[in-house]
């Protein structure tokens, strides 16, 4: 989906002048491919590669959006937001409100996160529920390639901060992407797989590992509906909660440290919401409490996937 | 500097249409009639006119947790500005702010910042912008001498000055950080010895003397807008009251370092030195100076009476309403 | 509970020569009072006045703890911790983990939260949820001053970091809080009133109010037990799920913004674990998505309170 | 300086012993043996020698992403290193850390750091408690050019500064981060410059000739250890390698950059000047990297067959039991 992001990014280059990249890196096309081609295509002017200042690059996104710019930063990796936090928080998130609605702030700040090949402590974050928790923010988690350039899109057109978020893993999956512009809603949940017995809601990589055990599930006789948020904030529970209404019962899959996490909010509004419907408690799936770990053996016990998803289910089924 | 005769008793005027506005949002807050901290410019009105009236109306400003005088200097209407101390929302943010945040963008005001430090970035973004968009714009940074602590300076500077963006950044020397003095805090003795660490001119300015600081930034912002980067102008000042407000009752400060700065009063100095040139008489200035009280009597009159923000509010302004 | 602090930093800076605070103005006791007296009795060598540098700050906090002290390092105000979450989160709670098990850290970082008398979006923040989602942290956020007190003081005496959150209110108030030290155990909840039919779970401020709530609600009739975690993190689910079990009605009250809250976290946890106990969903409360208003008749409306516990107590038993 | 001839072989030894662990560690990663990134530090050994062989042995010193020769210089053994980067539980970091996070705490190595600029404020903090206990030790602080731009260079350098902490902020200044030139990210060409923001001394040496570093290095660390406060000190320096391992493919640089800098070679240097001193043969020096190399072997064999962490140790350390 690497190239569907910069492919994305470039149509919504061309067609507004408005639209710039600044970020570290981003002339060689980011760490991750995401911008390639632009420099060679925009120039310096437009793809602006500065020093490693994170807090002055959030914060170059949130003065240039306030003068009539449409800004994409990019925070190679989603652990180094720790040092915008302020630009992104108490600035470009509040800043419309505390002005009384006199600013418009078209931000898109993408970053790059979750594990990857040992990529350790401070490589690997899943931060998004941080993000949530902030009003004045929109945060988008794409998982596949056709949904990440059509949001992409939607983003830079969109008239808020909004917060991009690829996981790595997903970063590496392909799809068929149409190469027109087209846009993906935000704030609109996918239902990625129906199914009539349980309602497996999933986000990041957990989308794919979600579908992967509603296939092992089906064999087993288990018809699981997957629907993938897509935009974490604001959050689509409608669409979740009309398949819990249908399926009654869910599990909620993250990548992100369960304990805290985005999932919560979705598992306490479903056993809110679907209480006369529930069958079953709804369970959460999501990483240990523990800092992400070095080693390769670590990492793959660390890190939820297929097999803790089909647990949960089994668990709600009683075997 | 040719500066008229009426330029300069304009650039009185600001002055004490600051002191007299601040002075009386000083006792509102006293009174329990205005919400929220109010920080006093009192003392460092020759600043913000002084740069300011080396602005163009097009030029933008970004501003701190002591921002009325930036705000009156860029031509806040102080109505506004005290209808957003009562809360109302007649005030420039519809009450929502208050003064840690007052901002005025059509008048290039981008606001007031309850975080320290945090409008460095932000006027990187905005001068940032004016190259993008070549539209001839500078943007002036105002900030304290504790604020060139924060990372957040530091990162905006040094990116400012890669990108010869067209920003300078006014350092309010005011010998506190809230209730530390500087050299408790900051290493240097002279702000401006930090523009060597970016390779930006640095210049010292007396923040009581309004040409001193209305020369040197005029120098700075023609530099910026002829597209040669940013500068750093400190400007030495004084707090004349506590941190919030007038007394906080925390900090008892030196009596003969409060009465050297007093005497060195920027308002009472710019009113002798029009007098000696001829430029006002005293009698046209006290003049002057009622004129004023009574626009701000006014000022307050109007802002108090204004209606409060709706219980709806609340939910406004959260986001934009996009059309795609 | 001001006082209170203070005096529990004081017993331990008296007892053991490695504790030492550092903070912007911590030299004239911070700007709530909370360091009152410490730099008359200590001096500039334990009571460090400092740059306003909050990353700096606790990274000093980092560094002097791996080498052996055990500093109290002081963020004035919640909102500000933005910009120091990089040594907070990506340091302080990681590196113990990441350097397998060679640092002790033994920090406390303290701060001021909530909303209060139109501070407005950047001095009003409760972010204790962030902190939360971060392993290697505890969070500990005491509602009075006897808590206050022996909280500080386990928390200096804990090897780990600690992030302790006074609610700007809470330190308002005051109770009888013995002089000698003594210490309130990390990790355990208080059942602040005991109950039958409902289990209201309230952290910070929402315990006064939610004790006010129950009050109240006995005279209608409902018999309301009030459980404050205390420590956020570790969370004692134990004692709320036991009073659950008890009740089969549970509300969770915050003061932070209900979306991704810590609230979300127990709700989700209550539904699940005590599935077949509950008579009604788990209702939250907490503050509305928006940032903080500056009007005081704004800033009423936002903040969750007694009039909103009650709304969804009654909302439960169907009034 | 008067170094002793032993000292001045173990120098080059030491330099050795840094390069021919990297180009290993380049090659393990190449062959997918070791895992995550390994950021190598091979054209920069004369500093992290240079200056590790003017502390004593209790001092400290933090690294960064690039830290495998500030680890081997104070005294960290390759084997545990090794075995750190194959995740084993012989590793220093038990396999919980890897390259980015090494440490060995009981040889004053606080960690290499995974966060750009993240080692100061920490090195202000662990300096700090070094004037607390009085206890004489100095801290070094590695870090890049590229991490003078993060706000918490800055916070640090100014804290360290007031507080007077005993601290040697040295700055390896390779040209570039990752791969943008330091010219397009940094205001000032010399880093050396940025000390005038702090009032501290501000030195510049050749980072490929390990004398030069000694001795500025020798000099900053005194004045730490006499209370007189921190230092920055530049050391100019070459990444002959890519920004992670050998050849990433991302970055092209100048042939006649990398063949300037290559011919600059610290080692290569230190070799001859040792040689046209008389006090080490070419024979012998040659010796000498083949017992490093063996040295190299040994430890990878060792390091590779070394235990995984077992499966219980995901949830270990991440809190300390508290006796109470
Ligand atoms: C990040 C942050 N830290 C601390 C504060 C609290 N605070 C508000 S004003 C102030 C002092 C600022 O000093 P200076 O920059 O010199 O400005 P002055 O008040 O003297 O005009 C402090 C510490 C804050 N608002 N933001
Ligand atoms: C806060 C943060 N931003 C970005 C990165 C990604 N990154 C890792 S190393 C590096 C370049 C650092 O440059 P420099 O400080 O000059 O060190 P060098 O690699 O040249 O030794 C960058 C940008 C990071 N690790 N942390
Ligand atoms: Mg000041
Ligand atoms: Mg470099």
């Amino acid at each position: 989906m690497t190239a569907a992001i910069a492919e994305a990014v470039d149509q919504e280059m061309s067609r507004d002048d408005r639209v710039f990249v600044v970020g570290e890196d981003v002339r060689v096309g980011g760490p991750f491919g995401t911008d390639a081609g632009l420099f060679e295509k925009y120039g310096g002017r437009r793809v602006v590669n500065t020093a490693i200042s994170e807090l002055a690059l959030a914060g170059l996104g949130v003065g240039s959006a306030a003068v009539g710019l449409r800004p994409v930063v990019e925070i190679m990796i989603m652990d180094f937001v720790a040092v915008a936090m302020d630009q992104i928080v108490n600035q470009m998130a509040k800043m419309k409100y505390m002005l009384g609605g006199q600013a418009v702030l078209p931000i898109v700040v993408t970053t790059h996160a979750g594990v990857d090949s040992s990529s350790a402590a401070q490589h690997s974050g899943s931060l998004e529920a941080w993000f949530c928790h902030v009003p004045g923010l929109k945060v988008v988690m794409p998982t596949n390639a056709y949904d990440a350039k059509g949001m992409m899109i939607s983003a830079i057109r969109d008239d808020n901060p909004v917060i991009f978020i690829s996981n790595k893993r997903c970063l590496q999956t392909s799809c068929e992407v149409p190469e027109d512009p087209f846009t993906v809603p935000l704030g609109v949940a996918e239902v990625k797989r129906t199914g009539s017995d349980l309602t497996l809601v999933a986000t990041g990589r957990m989308v794919l590992d979600a579908l992967e055990a509603a296939e092992d599930l089906a064999v087993d006789g288990v018809s699981v509906e997957v629907i993938d948020p897509r935009t974490l904030s604001p959050l689509d529970m409608e669409t979740i909660l009309t398949s819990v209404r249908k399926t009654s019962r869910a599990v909620v899959a993250q990548e992100a440290v369960r304990f805290c996490g985005l999932g919560a909010e979705i598992a306490a509004t479903i056993a809110d919401e679907c209480f006369d419907f529930l069958d079953a408690p709804v369970k959460r799936v999501g990483a240990p409490f523990t800092p992400v770990p070095f080693a390769p053996v670590l990492e793959k016990d660390y890190l939820p996937g297929k097999a803790s998803i089909i647990g949960a289910v089994k668990d709600i089924f009683g075997d | 500097m040719d500066l008229s005769g009426e330029q300069m008793r304009r650039m009185l005027e600001q002055m004490m249409r600051i002191r007299e506005f601040d002075e009386r949002a000083a006792l509102l807050m006293e009174q329990a009639r205005v919400h929220g901290s109010v920080h006093l410019y009192c003392g460092e009105e020759a600043i913000a006119v002084g740069v300011c009236e080396a602005l163009r109306k097009d030029d933008y400003i970004t501003s701190t947790h002591r921002g009325h005088g930036h705000l009156i200097a860029k031509g806040g209407d102080p109505r506004r500005m005290y209808a957003e101390l009562f809360a109302k929302s007649t005030g420039y943010n519809r009450g929502k702010g208050g003064s840690m945040h007052m901002a005025a963008l059509d008048l290039g005001i981008i606001g007031a910042n309850g975080i320290v430090a945090a409008g460095a970035p932000i006027a990187l973004g905005v001068a940032f912008a004016s190259s993008y968009q070549d539209n001839g714009r500078v943007t002036i940074c105002f900030f304290g001498d504790g604020a060139t602590n924060e990372g957040a300076f530091h990162e905006a500077v040094n990116m400012a000055a890669i990108l010869k963006a067209p920003v300078v950044f006014v350092c309010e020397n005011n010998g506190y950080g809230e209730w530390s003095p500087t050299a408790s805090q900051t290493s240097v003795s002279d702000i401006a010895d930090r523009a060597a660490a970016y390779d930006i001119p640095g210049v010292i300015v007396d923040g009581m003397d309004i040409m001193a600081v209305h020369e040197a930034a005029t120098e700075a912002i023609a530099r910026a807008r002829s597209g040669q980067g940013p500068s750093l102008l400190e400007c030495k000042t004084y707090r004349f009251y506590d941190h919030v407000g007038r007394d906080f009752g925390i900090l008892k400060r030196d009596e003969d370092e409060v009465a050297y700065w007093r005497a060195r009063d920027p308002i009472v100095l710019w009113q002798q030195a029009l007098v000696e040139r001829g430029l006002i008489t005293e009698q046209a200035a006290n003049a002057m100076r009622d004129e004023i009280v009574q626009e701000m009597e006014d000022a307050i009159a109007w802002a108090e009476q204004g209606p409060d923000p709706e219980p709806a509010d609340l939910w406004r302004d959260v986001y934009t309403e996009t059309q795609a």
